[in-house]
């Protein structure tokens, strides 16, 4: 079994381990916690990551509301998820302690900066007694370590000032940590030189303060033991570690090149998508246009006015961003443009939880919209998967000749996994053709071009764009004459164009559903977008409880798997957890009549495997 | 880019639709002098583009045969920014009512004027919302009467050239619908200018606001009242040419030429680099019923928004090389299993 | 049986009759169709109109595109609709009788204005050959009238130029309908005169044209007969024929009254909501204050500051709008604040059909928003009845302190029916109490206020309004902490709080599902909005002809009444009209996993009666 | 309305919130600044509203002890519009950044000035997004390197001031965040102007555009690039005040004094019925390391728009009575069954 319950020490091998590294914005955690992430993926781990940034630009220094946290988890068996709940806690100060003990699992280790643990700065984390002096941490296994102290004293020789000094003891928590699970000294000394490189005296302090915290876990016997985490059986391959927005703008970018098409990005900045703008402006030399438009209106109606130029065009934002580019979004359906719309989902409603993310944006993808105007919605599960998710969003939009909505979330956005990376030369082929001569005849037997006539197997229409002799027509988000594209106020043709518009979305091809787990169980647990990993895990935990269990994950949320109806009608008990209240769960009951029950939440925190099997199992034993 | 380049003919540019303005628009003489301007200006129809919003002025791109798009409302400056973005190769003119580009959509019309992207705005200004019937617009004067405003609105109306030029614009003019030939200069001027080019056209709405901009553009007041700007050349009008535009004390003013002496008689300079004599002549009339100026008030170079996004993808082309999607998937560092 | 079958004639008496005037736009025959609804009305009729407005501001003179209609139907019995099809049409001139004889039923008089049918007006109507000779009106009762001629010759006695005199032609018209549906001659001389006051020339050639009307009837022997139609056993008491748009104008002042507020509407013009600021605007003296903003963004921005303010605050669209207004409402979601929006639906997407109706915005009301944030959803089902769903969305609004969804549409917005006012004293007190005084004590016992601490019957919020001492306090769009109202990161205050508003709209009070027809049948007709009349008439003419149907019609569409799962659940098969692709079936479906049948329909024409029985028909008799 | 007033004290108009600004962010002392002035303009806290859209600046409201709403991104001028005229008896505050005024706040920005309505508009501008940490915004310069410009951004940046009286502004003022005896001045005045006032603040935000207005604002440079403008004195400034502003040519030059002479000095006259002088005086600097005017550029009186609209509910009252339900049901005619 190798689950996250505290385990007897000292153990020299280890399964798994599950660190979060906390600090005051200022420690440099997410360095620290990016770094340990390299070096573990480096020795084959298979590994996660979880950021977690404080919601204030720069909240006061030493306060709950400025801890900064990064939380991974390493193992040496596939994993899906960054892990319930760490067994390890690096507490750079008071503030990070009382904000992140409550998520250690009991007996976990606390390994603390006890030089923080000032009155001042006590006070300021609002504890009213010293926790490492008054027993409160007594369920832990608890190291304080004079880490300030240390680092300063390490680097004095290099001449740094003391205030600098103690800059570096980030990478003196790196380093004993790093002892600790046996990771390599060099790969560590090698980024320190390459990261701060031209900053020499910056580069020895790091250097060694790093090897401070290595020596001082060989040394101190403070410890029972380190630790060897074996590499993972993962498929043999080159892989990296990304984030769910950077595989994004790589998708994009990807998808730019398999369509043979210019990229156009029309964004406004919105926490947590704008790291999407901020990746592809700076990849101009793929061809990539970015427009920082004045507000997410201007964003979307910048991007249907590139589509309708050729360029493959996007836009991304967050809820509130998709809340105003409704109308716009309504004028893309009409016109039957290519585009993709990417929501990073956060807390809301109104501004929310803008750090926090949540998977509430589904009902507004779907009909955000006023009449009738349906759009493809796509949903990527982890990370890495937004990469393919893109790819696919645009496979739709350029075929289908649609806005595609694209729903990720302030989760996948910022977290991590190690990524098998793809063949290039084995991504599909998206591209598409341009109209370029006249597709019709009037009653003169003369060529014409018929804007809307439809693909008669996929119902598009033909994409002409400006430049193409002859082809000069009209677009608009009036009614349209079925064929020619003419104003038309005729009520059968409004019927006509209604259900055109509703049958080539709803006729879009899509793979069937997927069925991981137990394809024969009577239960199963169906779900989207990013709890996909908690899913996952609570699968194979429960396989091995052994329990039957299948696992449907929808990538395609509109249209659904062909088959996803009859898939579904064989599961005897359906449970759906999703980081809302309810919303696929509601259009799977609207759309099959099927009893599906929802495992709702919506705290701004992801699903645990642990919440997920507790109401898996609840639902299996019910009657 | 046919073979055999072949001027064309006024009503070439014309579509089959029926034109569905109510009989006497000022929007008619409009569409004339843009048929009649495009042969003229040796353009093809493929690569010219008409993109407008929602309004009566907006059914434009319907009558043009080029390629076109009815958008929705307000939105017509950032969808032709869009597609100006994807192709700098493109004419676009966007054309928009007065509320359509002042209410809902002034907003992406500064920042079009300000980032200065190459497109040709015409605002056709007839003050009053017309496809909705009759409601008051950011243009109509204090105290008019409309259906939702029966006690007369009290919002201070734009002046949309002052507006313009407080938003940076580098090409700012202004005709009116009851003169093809000016009309026919200043889009010819605005279609010349790279960057972005705004043109107020004062456009009569017979059937809501009848008559509202008579007291200018009526034959037989324009002399008094119809203050012609010309590049280089002293601002002066009047029946007998007795009336001049002096600056004085930091506004501008009319004077009598023979009180004031000719040599105090503003001469027009449309390129300067400071837009606040424009401005000043833009603060001339406080209504159309006092000596208005049209022509170009202001006609500058400045950095063009598309072509300069263009040189930055060939700097990083050049710098970079040409992108690779090997390359960038491994940008981030990778490791062997 | 009261149907619109064709009838035999002649007939003296008659139970009803359909009649549609239609001519060019500036043929004034919305002027003469609302006269002969008036006196048909003062003659004790019940009676329903429908205008029909051409798209464009002002089409080409006698073109198809330039018709304007309006139908009205009386009779000496209930009715609630305008009818399927008329049995009477006057065609003002070729494009008329072109554009509308499709809708007239076989055997219907067609009364002819036979001067307008000259070669050009022919043409420009799209004859080949003239239809008042080439036998194409076979099928039908047609009189062609030199309506032109003769009203020029009666009008020169008053030295009315020709040209100005033929303008007087639709009082001919509306003379010898008078005359054959014996309507009294002096209510129209009356209004003639009061509506013409002050141009003397006019009022007499328009009396001397209705005369010419009246007398030509009675004279020239064409007719085979007149007829009568008795008044209608309505229940007694004062009434007046309102539209549903001026009705939800005086919804909303009498809303104010009701609550003892001002009023502030916040609003941008667009088709067919428009009407709704006009004739607010012009109410001033009831303590209305209207604002037309820059866009519809800004006018609901506007209505949520007046709500702040203490204002009973409007803001009237359509569907385009509403798509635009999704993020501010999100704000007013979230803020707690009472405020009605307005949709009056149109056709779509995007632009779409301005000019006709739709019920298309229903999902975007529900979930036009990003992640959750409910909101109430109100829909009259009659012209009349937009005043009591004005009322009873203020109602909720004010209770709850939240935004409230109208939905009306564009066939309510412009239609029109007979009203029983109301006694206004019987009209509900809505009235709220400010806060006025601290709602809470801090630790130190001193009284202090909190913004969101809440009512425990209704969950609603305090509502204190600047200007009270004391209680200043400030709102916002992110998440707030439970009772104090700060700003809250807090994962379980965050559930909480979502909770708490989900339940706090879930359980508003609204009436029990409301069952009309037969309570026990096994088949169910349910619907909402405008098909209201449509579906009422249907289940009269399925109940004359033996079948047993129930009709549950939806005012609350959010929550929903709180028995409507148990109601429907009683029948066996349910079917569903709507003017959409099914939204409310959707709901239905999804809410009680209850197989109602969707009936769609999305032309931008209300049902018939004829199309919903087809359906019921089809549906009783399916296996 | 307390029975018996006292004046308040700074403290009285701090909540009991945590200030949650960056360490050494501008905003910290246009806050203090508000704070010290409020007892000064003896008000009522219960009459006092802050109003701000999404950005650090928008913040603010919940540090000021009066009824306050931190609404949605842009929207602030608008909300405060409604809140304006439901309740003409408050004083009204609206505080925004650079980004939520100029950017998606734009529009309501310029139709809020051209109304007039009365409330107070404050706009932090630190030339940068600093909520979403660090993207330029419509006031940054052309080619500021930020993280969605890597290359530089393109967009020519608007002037505040010229866009405010380019759309009708009837009160424009400017100050900055280093001289609180100023900001304190400028609000005042914005305070007790009746219709829309607007203050652009130069705010430091030390995190992600530092230092970008010292030049102009740090206390070394002040002499050199702060031009004061002062009511009915000679705009002058310099180390020895040797520096003018004057006229020349219909555009405001900075010249030496002793070349131009001291009768060529502008004399500010910010009551002028047409705003074209205060444009020049906003035209003098093209960055923020040029001479730069702060202090009231614009201060006219016009129809304050809350109050006419009041006016006109009065008009009706007078004309028609006090509006009743019973007629209003019966005013298209009524018949009896
Ligand atoms: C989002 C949205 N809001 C409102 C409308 C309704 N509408 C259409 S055109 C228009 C204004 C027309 O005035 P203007 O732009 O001056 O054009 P004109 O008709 O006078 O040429 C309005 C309010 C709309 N179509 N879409
Ligand atoms: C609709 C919407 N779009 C985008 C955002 C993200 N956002 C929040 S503040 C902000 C801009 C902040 O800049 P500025 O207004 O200059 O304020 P500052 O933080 O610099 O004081 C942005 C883009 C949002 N909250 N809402
Ligand atoms: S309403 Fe006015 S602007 Fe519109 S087409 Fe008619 S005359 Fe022209
Ligand atoms: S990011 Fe900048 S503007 Fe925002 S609080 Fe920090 S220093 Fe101030
Ligand atoms: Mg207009
Ligand atoms: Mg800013």
């Amino acid at each position: 079994m190798t689950d996250t319950a505290p385990r007897e020490l000292p153990l020299q091998e280890l399964a798994e381990v599950i660190i979060r590294f906390a600090g005051d914005s200022g420690d440099g955690m997410q360095l620290t916690g990016d770094q340990f992430t390299s070096i573990s993926a480096a020795l084959g781990n298979d590994l996660a990551t979880l950021p977690e940034f404080p919601a204030e630009i720069r909240a006061p220094q030493g306060t709950l509301a400025g801890v900064s946290a990064f939380q991974v988890r390493i193992s040496d068996f596939a994993i899906t998820t960054p892990g319930d709940a760490p067994t390890v806690l690096v507490a750079m100060n008071p503030a990070a302690l009382k904000a992140q003990l409550h998520n250690v699992v009991q007996g976990g280790a606390l390994i603390i900066n006890s030089d923080a643990f000032t009155e001042r700065n006590l006070e300021k984390a609002g504890y009213e007694s010293n926790p490492l002096e008054d027993g409160s941490l007594d369920g832990y296994r608890s190291y304080p370590v004079a880490m300030s102290q240390i680092t300063r004293d390490a680097v004095a020789v290099h001449g740094v000032k003391p205030r600098d000094a103690e800059r570096s003891k980030n990478f003196f928590a790196l380093g004993l940590i790093s002892w600790m699970y046996t990771r390599p000294v060099e790969p560590t000394i090698e980024f320190i030189s390459k990261k701060f490189s031209g900053r020499d005296q910056v580069i020895k302090a790091n250097e060694a303060a790093f090897q401070a915290g290595y020596n001082f876990g060989e040394t101190a016997e403070l410890f029972e033991s380190h630790y060897e985490i074996k590499p993972a059986p993962l498929r043999s391959g080159e892989y990296t570690n990304v984030t769910g927005n950077t595989a994004l703008a790589w998708g994009c970018v990807a998808a730019g090149q398999l369509a043979r098409l210019p990229i156009f990005l029309g964004s406004y900045p919105i926490t947590p998508a704008s790291d999407i703008l901020h990746d592809l402006s700076a990849l101009k030399h793929f061809g990539v246009r970015t427009f920082q438009a004045e507000d997410e209106i201007a964003a979307a109606a910048s991007a249907v006015g590139a589509a309708f130029g050729g360029a493959l065009a996007f836009t991304t934002t967050s809820g509130p961003g998709v809340a105003l580019k409704g109308e716009t979004l309504g004028l893309a359906v009409s016109l039957e443009l290519p585009m993709v719309i990417i929501d990073i989902q956060r807390g809301g409603p109104s501004t929310g939880l803008p750090t926090k993310p949540e998977q509430a944006d589904l009902m507004m993808a779907m009909y955000g919209r006023h009449s009738e105007s349906p759009m493809p919605i796509v949903a990527p599960r982890s990370p890495a998967d937004c990469f393919d998710a893109a790819i696919e969003a645009c496979r739709i939009a350029l075929r289908y000749r649609t806005p595609v909505m694209l729903l990720s979330d302030g989760y996948l956005a910022t977290s991590s996994e190690p990524w098998l990376l793809p063949a290039v030369d084995s991504l599909p082929d998206i591209g598409v053709e341009f109209q370029k001569g006249f597709n019709g005849t009037n009653e003169d037997g003369e060529g014409i071009f018929l804007p809307y006539l439809r693909d008669p197997e996929t119902l598009a229409r033909p994409w002409a764009i400006p430049g193409t002799p002859d082809l000069m027509h009209r677009v608009g988000g009036i009614e349209k004459e079925d064929e020619t594209g003419n104003i038309s106020y005729d009520p059968e043709n409004h019927q006509k164009m209604v259900e055109l518009r509703a049958a080539k979305i709803e006729a879009i091809e899509v793979p069937d559903a997927d069925i991981a787990g137990d394809a024969d169980a009577s239960f199963c647990i169906l779900g989207w977008g990013s709890t996909w990993g908690a899913i996952d895990a609570t699968v194979a935990r429960l396989q091995e409880a052994g329990h039957k269990v299948a696992h449907v994950h929808l990538r395609n949320l509109n249209p659904m798997p062909k088959d996803l109806g009859e898939v579904l009608s064989g599961f005897e008990k359906i449970i759906c957890p999703e980081m809302n209240n309810g919303q696929l769960v509601n259009l799977i009951r609207a759309k099959f009549l099927l009893d599906v029950k929802a495992v709702n939440k919506m705290n701004g925190v992801p699903f645990t495997t642990g919440e997920i099997e507790a109401a898996a199992l609840a639902a299996i034993e019910a009657p | 880019m046919t073979d055999t380049p072949m001027r064309t003919q006024p009503a070439d540019w014309a579509t089959d639709q029926e034109v569905r303005w109510c009989p006497g628009c000022g929007d008619y003489s409009i569409l004339t002098a843009m048929r009649m301007l495009m042969p003229e200006l040796e353009v093809d129809r493929e690569n010219t583009v008409f993109i407008s919003g929602i309004g009566c002025a907006a059914r434009f791109p319907y009558y043009m045969n080029t390629y076109g798009m009815h958008g929705i409302h307000g939105r017509a400056p950032a969808i032709a920014t869009g597609l100006a973005m994807a192709r700098p190769d493109l004419d676009i003119w966007v054309i928009g009512g007065d509320g359509d580009m002042m209410s809902i959509g002034g907003n992406h019309l500064i920042h079009a004027l300000r980032r200065n992207v190459n497109i040709n705005i015409l605002l056709f200004n007839n003050m009053i919302y017309g496809l909705t019937k009759g409601q008051f617009s950011p243009t109509s004067e204090v105290g008019k009467v409309t259906k939702s405003s029966p006690m007369g609105s009290l919002d201070a109306p734009f002046n949309p050239v002052s507006v313009a030029l407080g938003a940076e614009a580098s090409f700012v003019a202004r005709t009116h619908d009851m003169d093809r030939q000016h009309m026919m200069d200043m889009f010819r001027r605005a279609h010349a200018h790279k960057g972005t080019s705004i043109v107020e056209v004062f456009q009569n709405c017979n059937v809501f606001n009848d008559g509202a901009w008579e007291g200018i553009t009526k034959k037989q007041n324009r002399n008094a009242n119809l203050i012609s700007l010309e590049h280089g050349k002293p601002i002066r009008f009047g029946v007998d040419d007795e009336l001049g535009v002096i600056i004085d004390n930091g506004v501008a003013k009319v004077a009598s030429v023979a009180d004031v002496g000719e040599a105090a008689v503003l001469v027009h300079d449309e390129g300067k680099t400071d837009p606040s004599t424009a401005f000043m002549l833009s603060r001339l009339a406080r209504g159309p019923f006092e000596p208005t100026p049209v022509g170009v008030f202001r006609a500058v170079e400045r950095l063009e928004y598309a072509t300069s996004s263009t040189s930055q993808l060939a700097m990083a082309h050049n710098e970079k090389g040409s992108g690779d999607l090997e390359s960038l998937l491994r940008s981030r560092g990778t490791w062997q299993v």
